[in-house]
């Protein structure tokens, strides 16, 4: 039984950090309808900028939180300006071999400028734990899922109680009536991109302290962020919350009680038949109108 | 894009394409040494290990005269980024054969690429010295195939060893054993290797587990091994996952033996990532720089040295086994008196070294066997003591004492 | 030849179509008119298979063929235009026709023989390497109802095909529907242009509010009150 | 797409020079380089019919290239069977692959079927990697080369393989355009367009993707067959990954779609792109390679999004009218 | 001069002209109402004055200011709101907060608490749905709501299109009344599009008849209601 509860407790703390880059992932489907194939990799950028800021100012990672958040959602709005903006009008595979590009070219910017190998940041905290009930909770991994959840609530606030916010769920919803309302769409298109992207830095913000940076980092993480978004439903905030949380525990009772390396086909198996069977996300279509 | 600029960009491709395959490069007193290593991709790491510590051979090889049965003739080297698309190298190591008048070929250690590779050089008829562990290399018929270091299979008997030896040293009641490694071709011939010992030496072995490379969250993996009762874990990884599944278990404070398979658990950046934490952890090596003979033989200490000035960090393992290569390569070419690879070829299966950075393997002894594997060499266990690697077991290499440390 | 009988659809708590029974003659022409939102089009998706029905059936040739789904119910000869026009805008003319010739036909080259001939009859034949997207949409239009003909059916339903014509040109496509009728097939005409449909019509439906209110000929249809209600209104000084 | 009726001059001279050229300039390195192109031409073909002809973006061909190899390595390893035998098996599994998988996913549309592909290609190559025993894991398979053996398609030089691989992209070209002058083609094209107008005239849309996803996968296959032949070795991470289905889906796009010289185009260019920048950029910085590939890419993209062969077209005689309304 | 003046105006999509040479104007608190039957372009003349369409060519004067060639969000914020056929509402979020956006520029927010207290008198329904979803109200409180969140943004010229569709006999008199008492209590103007032609004359100042995307007649709601023309276009008798 203790096993078991280890096991949730496992999925849920990895979950979080899913939910964050995630939910970028969402917002930025919502707003510009545009599948973003470079989430992963604007989430390694987000390790490098934080691994070298905390090295060169010797300040800890999770103090950087906000000077991260504001490097990236500058670097998401000129991205969103000068490349994405460009192809919104254009069939959506031309956004996706765009965004795979871009994510290709982040990898091996980072590869040139960085070398391949593996960077860590020794925090002091890295090794500790804390004892609950029998379970386990790893310092850096509760942070870190803390972090998560302080953001994911601020995001949510924002979104539902500022005037930018509701906005920004109004484009999102119906970007035809938004712009009835004097909502300047491509104003929009911008902001909701460079949240999107900030989110995903942010993510990865909090794995440095416990993860590794390395170039190609951002694959998986970027893979798995789709299946979160496609299960939650496309465009759907809490959704995407909801089913990362989900999806790092089917991640984590795979390996516990099937087979460790079997893990991700878990994960993938489900995302295929929540695409067929409910398409519209595992939770009840929120957004039929 | 107008359509005439396409179609001069496309000429102008092939034109290039065309440039490159028929220049040679080289000049006729040098002898040239092809390198492939997976400098980009998701195993650059270990690549650019290798190339690094080749380029410092053929330095040092250079500056202290050159071929001298060639009058000195120096060594250029020709480096190919066989990236970690195993597809793309096939190509690559082509187009270095091709280009070049090769008088051999070195390998850094990845058991798929040398595999992808091989059929290649064996057409082109140039020896290949591979620090790949896989146990087939050389079971396969190729001649021009030398494997120097231990095979994958050796790891597994060594650690499995090396346990007998703590439990009868120390009098450890460990009986129950755990295998985890990452699911690719190292780990899975690694782990093989440790299952056979196990079950031969009587040790329980209560889980074993593949886990996919550069999996995001360790701690599954560690709540599994700990529940199964494990008091002695050996895993196989790379740098991020080893030090991602020591440090999960420190901090799920679970503190078995841990004897490492190699790779990850001996590279520097497994001490940057983990400090003190790294502390007294053992792990199985194919090399390791401060076995007695190298320590006693100054060729090998001025390679030590040399790497520890431009590096900063003690001359890992992966480093030490593509140094020795270039000098194992080297020693050939002065047997053979020639620069034609099929000569060079036939002096590795005659070569018999036992001084010099050539002979950098353990047990100081590099001779090949009609197979083209180095039939002397076994692995080196070592402990991590005060951010460096020492070399632990087996005995007869080592004067080092374990620090025990089994907190 | 088609009957549809007691067909009911609600969409999220609205019926959008309610309990509509009609039924149609080879030959025959029957106008279907109503105001905008009265469940016109969604009476088209549900007999053409694109909506599955929620009650009632629909019946071509003895055959149910209720819920069988949009290709089958083409294969089996009830074929359709579309109010928002559908032409396949990267093809030409000409392959837009053989697509709807080919439902029958194995043969390619017999099917593109075929297709020209059909060009010609709708007055296309001009533009039949012209790609559809380049084609003005009343060329769109008439080209769909080419590609509905060209699947050979038993029944075709025309979703607005006429809008945006001169009446030159309404003219010359009457003709062209009626010719096709007096060939076997038979049409029920979307349309509100309302001296087209009346002059065209052998009878008229009309709808309101997913419900068929009047059925009769074009003359019944005028004088009805009821239906002179639902299309001015009712207003509270006049 | 068309063979110009007028002018079949060009491609029989290109075909001629495609099979003389060898013969003269006997360069191993080139050869390889040229090979290269071939086989990655047959994988852009086979993406083709699936990701142009369909409409359907497809970003899992490396699991049909992997079916093929590992068919082929397989067949031999285990009961001796030839290349020729094991491609064909392959053919077939792939086949039975892509029905399986096609009735499932092709269902949905846009980017949910891209999603899908992606993640049906994680979990066939999961499963090669699981299943140790069967499929070697991730060590792979080798099919040694011990010397020249006609039955085992193994050949000291690559000039059979030269021939091979130009047979195999003739095929895939072929087929590529028997499929988009039948009417499957016909139906793809309505399909592709409209798929309530394709349902109007009596398209069975899934039965005819269906039938789109398992040419494609069976021309893709046969790359892979092709592939471990040649190199005598495969793993299942360069083939069954992201990384050959981005590849793929790359070559066929850039240089461009439902045409019939595009995905050969954009192999053309592709691959000595790529080995290009290895070749002088690797051992300056890791990386530098790859950047200058993603760089091509996001320009290709930007400024000629329907691929390299599109800019060659002619301004042509449908071309009427300009092409305002297209972009709505 | 009148509040709104559209001259010569033609718009289409792409290549395609709907709208030929419209001319029209409104005035200070007056009900327009543009009449015409299925596909006479009304919509997409009313989508172009609210600059969802491209102007072709022509010119909108409101207020003396030239809004051709404006976008949506500018025009909006020069005072002219449209109610959009279909309602067009924020589904997924709350009542209350489709009303907040419907004074999202700076110029209405400023005046959210009087609106919202005008809208929520108008609508007293509103007022207690306010906390539901959009998506979940009836087809007449949607209606409610589509108009109120118009009103939110206090406009100078409120545009309504088909603003009866689709709904019950009886809450097409609500709407119409309110519609009314909009004018009354605000002092704007308001341009009508609708199908439902003596409910619409019942209300308006003036009307217009388009047909194939031209304007073919003008006059007051008597003398439409008389002429023939209007009952030809609408029966064809």
């Amino acid at each position: 039984m203790g096993t078991f509860f280890q096991t949730i407790t496992n999925g849920i703390l990895i979950g979080g950090v899913y939910a964050v880059v995630a939910t970028g992932l969402t917002l930025i489907f919502g707003v510009l309808n545009v599948a973003n194939f470079a989430q992963g990799e604007f989430m390694m950028l987000g390790m490098y900028v934080t691994l070298f800021l905390s090295r060169g100012l010797g300040v800890d990672p999770y103090l950087l939180t906000f000077l991260v958040a504001v490097i990236f959602i500058a670097f998401g709005y000129l991205v969103e300006k000068f490349l994405i903006h460009q192809t919104l009008s254009k069939p959506h595979e031309t956004q996706m071999l765009l965004t795979l590009g871009l994510a290709i070219f982040f990898r091996s910017l980072m590869m040139v400028i960085c070398g391949p190998n593996y960077q860590s940041l020794a925090v002091p905290y890295r090794l500790k734990s804390l004892l609950i009930g029998g379970v386990l909770l790893s310092y850096p991994r509760l942070l870190s899922f803390l972090v998560a959840v302080v953001l994911i609530i601020l995001l949510w606030l924002f979104l539902n109680y500022t005037e930018l916010g509701r906005a920004i769920r109004a484009s999102s919803q119906n970007s035809k009536a938004a712009t009835l309302m004097g909502i300047n769409s491509n104003w929009m298109y911008g902001i909701a991109f460079s949240i999107g992207i900030m989110l995903a830095a942010v993510g990865g913000l909090t794995l440095v302290p416990f993860y590794y940076v390395f170039p190609d980092v951002g694959v998986y993480f970027g893979l798995i962020a789709f299946v979160v978004v496609v299960l939650g439903g496309l465009g759907d905030v809490l959704g995407a919350i909801v089913s990362a949380l989900l999806i790092g525990i089917i991640e984590s009772v795979t390996a516990q009680y099937v087979a460790l390396d079997l893990s991700h086909l878990g994960v993938f198996l489900v995302f295929i038949l929540v695409l067929v069977f409910r398409p519209q996300g595992l939770l009840r279509g929120r957004r039929s109108s | 894009m107008s359509r005439r600029t396409t179609g001069l960009l496309l000429a102008l491709l092939m034109i290039a394409v065309l440039t490159l395959s028929t220049t040679s490069i080289g000049a006729v007193k040098n002898v040239d040494v092809g390198l492939l290593a997976t400098i980009s991709g998701d195993l650059s790491e270990v690549g650019n290990m290798g190339a690094n510590a080749v380029k410092l051979a053929v330095e040092n090889i250079n500056k202290n005269g050159g071929i001298k049965a060639l009058g000195g003739a120096k060594i250029n080297l020709i480096v190919g980024d066989t990236t970690s698309d195993f597809s793309q190298s096939v190509l690559v190591a082509q187009r270095l054969v091709n280009n070049n008048k090769l008088s051999g070929m070195l390998g850094a250690g990845v058991s798929g690429m040398a595999l992808a590779v091989a059929p290649v050089l064996e057409k082109a008829k140039i020896p290949f010295l591979t620090a790949a562990i896989a146990d087939n290399l050389t079971t396969l018929g190729y001649k021009y195939m030398f494997q120097f270091c231990p095979k994958g299979s050796q790891f597994g008997g060594m650690q499995a060893d090396f346990l007998k030896y703590l439990q009868q040293k120390f009098n450890l009641p460990v009986d129950k054993v755990a295998i985890v490694y990452e699911n690719t071709a190292y780990g899975q011939s690694t782990a093989k290797g440790i299952r056979d010992l196990c079950e031969k030496h009587g040790f329980n072995i209560v889980t074993e587990e593949a886990y996919p490379k550069n999996f995001t969250d360790a701690a599954p993996l560690v709540t599994k091994v700990r529940a199964a009762g494990a008091t002695v874990i050996f895993p196989v990884s790379y740098t991020t996952d080893a030090a991602l599944i020591l440090s999960t278990m420190t901090a799920m404070n679970y503190k078995p033996v841990v004897i490492g398979g190699g790779a990850g658990f001996i590279w520097p950046e497994f001490y940057r990532s983990l400090g003190k934490y790294a502390e007294g952890v053992y792990s199985v090596g194919s090399w390791s720089w401060d076995t007695k003979f190298n320590l006693s033989d100054p060729e090998v200490v001025e390679a030590i040295k040399s790497w520890e000035k431009k590096y900063k960090t003690f001359m890992p393992e992966i480093a030490g086994e593509m140094y020795c290569a270039t000098y194992i390569l080297k020693e050939a070419i002065e047997l053979a008196k020639s620069t034609d690879a099929t000569d060079i070829r036939n002096a590795l299966t005659k070569v018999k070294l036992t001084k010099g950075a050539g002979a950098m393997m353990q047990p100081g002894i590099v001779e090949f066997d009609e197979y083209g594997w180095n039939k002397h060499v076994h692995p080196t266990i070592i402990q991590w003591q005060n951010g460096v690697v020492k070399t632990v077991y087996p005995v007869e290499d080592t004067d080092n004492e374990i620090v025990w440390a089994l907190k | 030849m088609l009957q549809i009988n007691n067909v009911s659809k609600t969409f999220g708590g609205l019926k959008a179509v309610n309990d509509v029974s009609m039924e149609m003659r080879p030959q025959e022409i029957i106008g279907l008119i109503g105001p905008n939102g009265a469940g016109k089009t969604t009476l088209t998706n549900l007999i053409c298979g694109f909506h599955s029905v929620d009650q009632g059936h629909i019946i071509l040739n003895d055959q149910d063929i209720t819920n069988k789904g949009a290709d089958f119910t083409s294969k089996q000869g009830l074929t359709r235009t579309f109010q928002v026009e559908k032409s396949f805008k990267d093809l030409t003319a000409l392959d837009n026709i053989i697509i709807g010739v080919l439902m029958h036909e194995q043969n390619v080259n017999v099917a593109k023989e075929k297709a020209e001939a059909i060009a010609n009859k709708f007055d296309l034949y001009k533009q039949k390497t012209v790609l559809a997207r380049n084609l003005t949409i009343q060329s769109r239009k008439l080209l769909e109802f080419a590609r509905a003909y060209a699947t050979n059916p038993k029944v075709i339903i025309l979703d607005e095909v006429m809008a945006g014509l001169t009446s030159k040109e309404i003219d010359e496509q009457l003709e062209l529907i009626q010719e096709i009728a007096s060939e076997g097939t038979a049409f029920l005409v979307i349309e509100h242009i309302m001296h087209v449909i009346m002059s065209i019509s052998q009878r008229i439906i009309v709808l309101q509010e997913g419900k068929k209110i009047a059925e009769g000929t074009p003359q019944d249809i005028s004088s009805d009150p009821v239906v002179i209600e639902a299309y001015l209104g009712k207003g509270d000084e006049a | 797409m068309t063979f110009s009726k007028n002018k079949p001059l060009i491609p029989l001279l290109l075909l001629a020079l495609a099979i003389v050229m060898p013969l003269i300039f006997k360069h191993p390195y080139l050869m390889r380089v040229v090979i290269m192109i071939f086989y990655f031409g047959v994988t852009a073909y086979g993406w083709d019919v699936i990701g142009g002809y369909a409409g359907q973006v497809s970003v899992g061909q490396g699991m049909f290239f992997a079916v093929g190899a590992y068919s082929v390595a397989l067949g031999y390893l285990v009961s001796n069977l030839t290349p020729v035998v094991g491609a064909l098996i392959g053919v077939i599994i792939a086949m039975l692959l892509a029905l399986g998988i096609g009735s499932v996913v092709l269902r949905l549309r846009g980017p949910y079927f891209t999603l899908s592909t992606i993640a049906a290609c994680e979990v066939v190559r999961i499963l090669l990697l699981h299943f140790k025993e069967a499929t070697g894991g991730p060590e792979g398979l080798v099919i040694p080369y011990n010397g020249y053996n006609l039955y085992a398609l193994h050949f000291a030089n690559d000039l059979p393989y030269y021939y091979i691989a130009l047979g195999l992209l003739l095929v895939a070209m072929y087929t590529c355009y028997r499929v988009s002058r039948s009417k499957l083609g016909y139906q793809l094209a309505a399909i592709r367009n409209d798929e309530d107008a394709a349902k109007s005239v009596g398209i069975n849309l899934m039965k005819s993707k269906v039938k789109a996803f398992m040419i494609s996968a069976a021309i893709t296959s046969l790359a892979g067959a092709f592939y471990v032949t040649y190199d005598h070795y495969i793993d299942p991470f360069s083939t069954c990954s992201n990384e050959m289905s981005v590849k793929i889906l790359l070559i066929a796009v850039l240089g461009g779609r439902r045409s019939l010289w595009g995905p050969l185009i954009g192999s053309l260019l592709i691959i000595p792109l790529m080995e290009l920048t290895n070749a002088y950029l690797a051992s300056v910085r890791p990386g530098a390679a790859m950047l200058i590939y993603a760089m091509v890419l996001v320009a290709v993209v930007l400024y000629a999004p329907d691929g390299i062969a599109s800019v060659f077209k002619s301004a042509g005689k449908e071309q009427k009218g300009d092409d305002k309304l297209a972009a709505n | 001069m009148s509040l709104f003046e559209v001259c010569n105006l033609s718009a289409g999509y792409g290549d395609l002209t709907i709208v030929w040479d419209a001319s029209f104007s409104i005035d200070d608190n007056e009900i327009v109402v543009l009449l015409g039957s299925n596909g006479a372009g009304k919509t997409t003349l009313i989508e172009t004055i609210v600059g969802l369409n491209k102007v072709k060519s022509g010119k909108m004067i409101f207020n003396g200011v030239e809004l051709q060639g404006k976008d949506a969000a500018a025009i909006a914020e020069a005072g002219i709101t449209l109610v959009p056929q279909g309602r067009e509402l924020f589904a997924g979020m709350s009542v209350l907060e489709n009303l907040y956006l419907g004074s999202y520029l700076k110029g209405p927010r400023s005046k959210r608490a009087d609106s919202l207290e005008f809208v929520f008198s108008l609508f007293p329904k509103l007022q207690e749905r306010s906390q539901q979803k959009a998506g979940s109200l009836s087809g007449g409180e949607q209606q409610m709501l589509a108009i109120g969140r118009a009103i939110m943004s206090d406009p100078k010229l409120l545009v309504l299109d088909e603003p009866s569709l689709g709904l019950a006999p009886l809450i097409v008199d609500t709407v119409f009344q309110s519609i009314l008492q909009v004018r009354q209590e605000k002092k704007i103007s308001i341009l009508l599009v609708e199908q439902n032609l003596k409910k619409a004359l019942s209300v308006a100042d003036r009307g217009y008849v388009v047909e194939s995307g031209r304007i073919v007649l003008e006059g007051n709601p008597k003398e439409l209601l008389a002429n023939e023309h209007v009952k030809k276009a609408y029966l064809g008798a």
